[in-house]
């Protein structure tokens, strides 16, 4: 790793003298700039695209493994962390599992650390964790349900933590929340070590037949949003050594004279459904969520890509707008960037669109497609 | 955009389908009480998984025989095994082995089934009875494209794994790398006699 | 690889007793059966198909890597080689260049001899040959261009010939013939031991620039036919020690009253080009000759799928029919299967069709997409 | 056929272009002789291989500063490298490295720089004149394949590869998996003053 590193930086050393009007015959290799709060990851096929959505540039690419879910940016590091699974002969022969760190200034790997179990294969942020800047936490299922943590600091696997009826890492703190089958979200609290000082849960507040909660989690500041399959909205949270549930909320309330933000009364919207890779998203700095919508179908279809966005003020609870979808091209991830004025990143049947969040308004197409959006900061 | 543009992007998309999340869906034709009555002798063992079928090699082979099931000898079926609207495949999600050199009931040379697996209930129009199917998948070559068939009942999220076509079926194969899917049929889906 | 065959046959005899009736609930391992000349390989994505034609069933598959070609029976050993580059970590990292050998009855992995040479990685038929049922040739750019000679009888890699300027390895006796850039095919004789004898080139018969023959040839039993870009067809030969191309004729002939073998004025085709990844296939048993054919273009769309295909009789050497794709449907590669009363396989845009070679009516569609066909026999 | 269906298939013919054939093709806008003449200066060291622009880094550090060429002191250019119309990439096919996070000049980082191209000529008509372009894949990292494009002229079969587009141009990298290609202006394409 170290080698080729040192050789790619070799070349972009030896080429910087290139004269701007004719190019040198063998060319010479790029580095990858300064990453801005409006920079995300796109992961596509065996790729991981890293795009200033700003610029509408694609600035550089991580190779990923054909079982790597995801990337997990640790800024402060100046790394992407990302797992692969690697078979001697693709899909056959012996097995390495390994975390994988790329620097990102090279968009080179620069190390590698072995994993003692085998990581889920699912393309999901919520595999792969950074836990208070020091750990990264990767869930697994073999198919009993663990997360293996990795201390990144000192480079090694420090333990694997059993956790049985609940999947996906998200952290929080010294520590981490993962939804379960039985209608609660677990929090796992790590000590200094990377090893589980305690576990709380929440109580139960859905039925797993009735009505679950998406597995997919994003981020509220104080806790994690989780939403439910027929659309309500809640946010969990930490006090004391407990796990806190907020009241849910309703996507899709029952007409009863509510004006939305336009003045506009609300229509009954029961035949529409959140659904999609990553069916929502939610700003505290902007107020501001997302969600991916489709018409019709069973609970089952919560995987289903969207024909429309619906846009929702956090203050009021209230949709804001609905952003239809061209011809017949579907939505199947919605993302928003960090900060006051977020950028709403759309991943499209036909490529990622940039839209402003609060207006709807397309600001551009960029030319990349994939699934998982998900942000460098 | 090209046409190579097109292909390209689509081939991503599809990559990542077909790579990241084996896609499995459960056959939604039973509720969760009767779903669990008939699942009960397949979980021994299982501890605090919730609703996992695991059909280890082990177990199964402490079945009492099949076909002594509620008496029944043979099974009338009617269809095309190749074609996604086939009546064992209502809870299939992934691609068909009978595409792929395999049967329902065999994986394709070469391949390993998996010894643990998704099972779903089915109805067989044939005689108007519904059965319990098993949806092994067979695992350890590259992907075997040619028959995709996603049937989408009862999908749930990844922590009820029984139920999520997220997951990646290749457990207990050598290798994770996922193939195709069975369709195996194990037992009346209206009786309570497996034991 | 021995350890895993064991472990496939060893699943397949522990299920020889299951029900018929009930399945057995881990279910089980079939074997492949026994191929016929009705038996071909279809490489599609990653993975080599192995189809029945007659039968229209895919009998099994190959795990392929990226960077292999083709594949190359060996029926008499009930096997199927190929050649794999792997990288430690899919696309970088330390590189692996093998020939592996597949057990045909378990389509399973079953040998590998490692090749001093990084192989050429090209979608192509050409690129890996049996020579003598003794040993596997396979063609190398480095960028230089050499041959390496595999013993598949005492498994070892025995050496490389530089072969400058001539490319792929089509076999014949105990030796191979080589189309090369200077107009000739070149012809090298190999020794018991894979070494080389001689090398004998041909009196050079078409310019480069001009009129070059496709890399692609197929055999003729005395020989190899090959075909130039403007639709010239020559078959070469071996004569003593020396290589013997045969006088050339035309797909496209001037209108000059020929009449067809349906008594049909010849039309002026000039428009009309030969194309495709398998542009054109003969069987001597049958005395027919098969091209795929498109419309308008320079020599370079030697590679464009067709809208037709065209049926010569290889006695008259006159077009006996031409057969239409439907619709926006292109096909890009024919094949003959062996015997007298042949098959006609198109690869299509939408997957692979099965023709009655004589007539040229279609029999059925299989479902199995790829580029490369390739008869075991 | 499903549209999951259609969509494998799709990806198997995907994988296949992509990932077995780079394609590449010549600018045709140079007779066989012009083209020698031009490329000679290049060739010296290559003994048999005929015609192969082969730019060794060694060689590539002989050639006199590239902007004395004919006294050029820069090129007037219009048009987006983003697009496979721009007028450099009139030999080109791959995927463009200018898509990748790349430039026409430099690989995307993390990438490296196959050391052996192909040469084409290219008309500018910006400023009316033709220039020779080297086309260098970018290699080593898995393939970018954000804007694909393919401008087929002179494309030849694989013995004669200078003018092949199914040769995978990545020597001189530590591995072969190609990424993007670049599109070098290293001369006037109608001078004779490279040496």
């Amino acid at each position: 790793m170290l080698q080729r590193k040192l050789l790619v930086l070799g070349l972009m050393l030896s080429c910087g003298a290139a004269n701007a009007q004719w190019d040198r015959i063998v060319g010479s290799v790029t580095s990858i700039g300064e990453p801005t709060e409006r920079w995300v990851s796109i992961r596509g096929g065996n790729t991981a695209y890293l795009v200033d959505v700003e610029e509408g540039e694609v600035k550089g690419t991580l190779p990923l493994s054909r079982f790597s879910p995801a990337v997990r940016p640790h800024m402060t590091q100046g790394k992407i962390y990302t797992y692969g699974s690697y078979y001697k002969r693709d899909v056959y022969g012996d097995l390495e599992n390994v975390l994988i760190s790329f620097d990102i200034e090279t968009a080179s790997p620069v190390g590698e650390i072995p994993l003692p179990v085998l990581p889920a294969g699912i393309g999901h942020s919520g595999m792969i964790a950074l836990i208070d800047e020091r750990f990264v936490g990767i869930w697994n299922i073999t198919p009993a349900m663990s997360v293996t943590i990795v201390d990144v600091i000192n480079n090694v696997a420090v333990g694997e933590i059993a956790t049985p009826g609940c999947a996906a890492v998200y952290p929080l703190g010294r520590g981490f929340m993962m939804p379960c089958g039985d209608g609660t979200i677990q929090y796992i609290t790590l000590s200094d070590t990377g090893t589980e000082v305690s576990r709380a849960r929440s109580p139960a507040f859905f039925d797993v037949m009735a009505d679950p909660v998406f597995d997919y989690a994003v981020p509220t500041g104080a806790g994690w949003m989780f939403v439910s399959l027929e659309g309500l909205v809640y946010e969990a949270t930490l006090n004391g050594g407990g796990v806190e549930i907020s009241e849910g909320w309703t996507l899709n309330p029952e007409t009863n004279g509510t004006k939305d933000v336009n003045g506009v009364e609300f229509a009954r919207d029961d035949s529409w459904r959140i659904g999609g890779r990553q069916a929502f998203t939610y700003s505290a700095e902007a107020g501001l969520m997302m969600t991916v919508m489709h018409e019709g179908g069973g609970q089952e279809t919560f995987e289903k890509p969207g024909k429309e966005v619906w846009a929702f003020n956090m203050t009021t609870k209230n949709r804001g707008y609905r952003l239809k979808m061209e011809g017949d091209q579907t939505v199947s991830a919605v993302q928003l960037t960090p900060g006051n004025d977020p950028l709403l990143l759309l991943m499209t049947s036909t490529g990622l669109q940039v839209h402003d969040a609060s207006t709807g308004r397309k600001i551009r197409d960029i030319n990349v497609s994939g699934n998982l959006i998900q942000n460098l900061f | 955009m090209s046409d190579r543009e097109q292909l390209i992007q689509q081939l991503l998309k599809d990559l990542d389908a077909r790579t990241t999340g084996a896609i499995r869906f459960l056959a939604g034709h039973t509720s969760r009480r009767s779903f669990l009555g008939k699942l009960g002798v397949f979980m021994a063992g299982m501890g605090a998984f919730p609703v996992l079928p695991v059909l280890r090699e082990a177990n199964a082979q402490n079945v009492t025989p099949r076909q002594q099931v509620n008496g029944v000898a043979d099974i009338v079926e009617m269809g095309d095994p190749q074609q996604c609207e086939y009546w064992r495949y209502c809870g299939m999600s992934g691609t068909l082995c009978t595409c792929c050199g395999g049967s329902n009931t065999q994986c394709p040379a070469g391949s390993q089934t998996a010894t643990v697996a998704w099972v779903g209930t089915c109805h067989n129009p044939a005689d108007g009875r519904d059965y319990l199917i098993s949806y092994n998948d067979c695992c350890g070559k590259s992907s075997c494209g040619s028959c995709g068939c996603s049937r989408s009942e009862g999908d749930k999220p990844v922590y009820f794994p029984s139920k999520s076509n997220s997951i990646l079926w290749c457990f207990g194969s050598t290798s994770h790398a996922y193939h195709c899917t069975l369709a195996l049929v194990i037992g009346h889906g209206d009786s309570n006699s497996m034991r």
